[in-house]
Order: C-alpha cells, then structure tokens, then sequence
C-alpha cells in the first residue's frame, strides 16, 4: 500500500491504493471527475522528492504527493 | 536558514536579527528582498498553505548551489492569512561581493516564484480563493496525465 | 530621500524607518542593499569624501526616471570613517512589483558605483589613502586632457 | 573671475581664475605639475552641473569642479 496526498488548493483527502508505479497512481486518479483539473498541471513527490517519470517504480508505505501549480511570495 | 511563521511576519525583527548574526562574518553585501501584501482586487489579505518538506530541501539546494559564490540565503515565509500592507516574504542574500548579491537575489526571488510549493488564496468577503490565474505550474508538472 | 550619516550607518534603524514610512502606500517590494566594510587587505575600515549638491542631483534624476515605474528609491551614506564589519551605504527601492524592483535596485547601485560622486579611502596604520586602483572615472571625464 | 575646486583625493586648495571657457581652465590647470596624474580622468562641472565640452562658456562668478574617479559605497 502506498499514500497519496494532495497539496494545497486540491482539498482531496489522502487516500491509500495498490500501485507497483506511478502508471497505477495516474490510473486510479484519473477515476475521480473533480481531479480532471489537475492532471495536467500538478507535479508530483514520491517522498518528498519531485519525480519526472510515470515508470517510477513505487515500494510499500511509500509518500506520493501531487503539487499544483505554486505562488509564494 | 528558512524560518515559517503563522501570520504576517514582523520585517524589523527580521532584518535585524538577520543582519546581526552575519555582522562578523565579514560579508559586503546584504540584499534582502521583503514581499508585501498589496490592496488590490478588493482583496482583504492573502493566505498562504506551505508544504516544508520540500520547500526546505529546494531551499538547501539553493544553499549548496551558492555556497562556492560565498553568498549564503535566509528566507522567512508566512503560514496562514496575511492582510493587506503586511508582509509574508523575506529573502535575502550576503555575499562579500555586490555583483553575487545582485545576481543571486534576482535568480532565487524568481526560482522561489516559480518552483517552492507554497498556494496562495485570496481573502474576500470571508471566503479563502485559491489564486490559480497568478499561480505557476511547477517545471516537470503534468506527468499524471501523459499515458492518456 | 537622500539622507548622509557622519560615520556608520545604523542599519536597523534605517531599514527599520523606511519600512514603516512606506508601509501605506502599497508597494509589493521593498528590496535594501546595504554595504558593509569588509576586513581585508589590512585595513581598519574605510573613510568616505561626498560631494553633496552632484550627488543629490544623480539621485533626484534618478528617482525621477523610475517614477514612472511606479517605483521610489532610497538612499543612505556615510561621510568620514566608517570601521571593518560597520556598514557605509544603504540604497533601496520600494515598487508595486517584484520585476520592476529587481531591475531597478541592480541597474541603481551599479550606477551608483560608476557615477555617485563619493570618494574612498583605505584606513591603514593611521593614514588615508585614496583606494585609486579601485575607483571608476566618471563618463565623459578626461575634457580637461582633450587639447593637448 | 571664476573659481575652480578640485574635489576628494586631489587635494589642491580652491583657486580663482579669468576664463571666457574650460578652455582657459585647462590651460591654467596643466601649468601645475603635481594636476597631471588628474588630468585624464577627471570629469568637470560647471556649477554643480557636469559638462561635456571644453567650449563650455564661462561666467563671472561661474564655480568650476574636478571630479576625480569615483569609488562610493
């Protein structure tokens, strides 16, 4: 089982799910309507460091976080 | 050093705690760069969600990124609402050289806007409205929905 | 606001006053640059001629070129002795945004260094000597060596 | 008559002079020997205001300055 949080505006509970890679993650979120905003613009963590690939493979009790866009300041 | 605070943050406090604990270390240059919240939109103030895990580490990565200039970074950000004409942002660079302190304000200033995971939400009328027209993705965001 | 100190500036004091004489008027940023004399070369600090009615015109035509901007630019130095680690000049600008504010603190303190008409000297085993090999002749100076 | 001030480091006292232009002035400035080393680099005003042309007129009562290189902050 792995976590996933959402940052910031995105105000979704975290939620736990099965996933070997972050290909499972985008899949089970895709399943959710209100997350069709984010998709396209959130990074994302895999604990607390930003990831670039989809194939990043995933270990039990990992942290994945989905950052939408920022603005500090 | 990065410091988070709850509410707006007390600027004479900081620039002068900051500038006093680097005050023997033989710097020439002290720039700090001190963000306001403006009335404007008619907005009440700003608030601010901040994630420190990795607000802190793009903040080390700066450090380390500018320690071979010399220059070393503080910065303090506000957690929270923050209203108009009180501050939530203070970076500041010292260097012992002034062309390195110029440079290295404006790029972190930038990165910072660009790239720490921090959201700000606009106060109006009671409601917390996050500022997604203002906001900036985050370089590499997107991934989630490339296997379309 | 062009003011001159006898002696070290006292930084909290300053940063500190303009801070709170702006906090009204709605500016976004407000960016210092302070200088302070570093130890090296064997010196005891440094010591500051101004000439007075030139440096207030650069400064007056400065702040007039980034009013325009929205922008408002500060400005303290010191005249006499100023001793290693105490601070010499502080220079800031306050602006609605954060670009204009990066831009013109940098293109202002460099032009500073080229053109305020402020001449330093080394202070070192009790004497003054003028820092030459330091100093920028003002644009368009040499007229007087022209008809030779 | 006109008087010509040199300023920071040259170290020279005030003196007055007749001068129709800086002309005059550079002539008169270059008779003394220890104004070589300041002759090059030094930028003129002509009360308070620095000028770019030796054939800058010159009145009675007109305040020459010699802005020797600068080094502020």
């Amino acid at each position: 089982m792995i976590t996933v949080e959402f940052l910031g505006p995105i105000g979704k509970p975290a939620m736990t799910m099965e996933a070997n890679t972050l290909h499972d993650v985008a899949r089970e979120i895709k399943k959710d309507p209100s997350m069709a905003q984010w998709i396209d613009n959130c990074a994302v963590a895999v604990n607390d460091m930003l990831v670039g690939s989809l194939d990043t493979p995933l270990s039990e009790g990992d942290k994945v976080s989905l950052l939408p866009p920022v603005c500090g300041g | 050093m990065l410091e988070l605070h709850d509410g707006a943050l007390n600027v004479p406090e900081i620039l002068t705690r900051w500038y006093s604990d680097e005050s023997a270390y033989n710097y020439g240059a002290y720039i700090p760069f001190v963000g306001t919240v403006r009335d404007e939109d008619g907005i009440d103030g700003l608030s601010f969600d901040v994630y420190e895990p990795i607000l802190l580490s793009w903040f080390e990565t700066w450090c380390l990124k500018v320690a071979p200039l010399g220059a070393k970074l503080k910065m303090a950000h506000s957690r929270g609402d923050v209203l108009n004409h009180e501050s939530s942002y203070i970076a500041a660079v010292f260097s012992p050289k002034r062309r390195v302190a110029l440079e290295t304000i404006e790029q972190f200033v930038e990165d910072f806007k660009a790239s720490a995971p921090i959201w700000k939400y606009d106060l109006k009328e009671g409601e917390r409205i996050y500022a997604r027209e203002r906001s900036t993705a985050i370089a590499g965001a997107g991934l989630l929905g490339e296997n379309k």
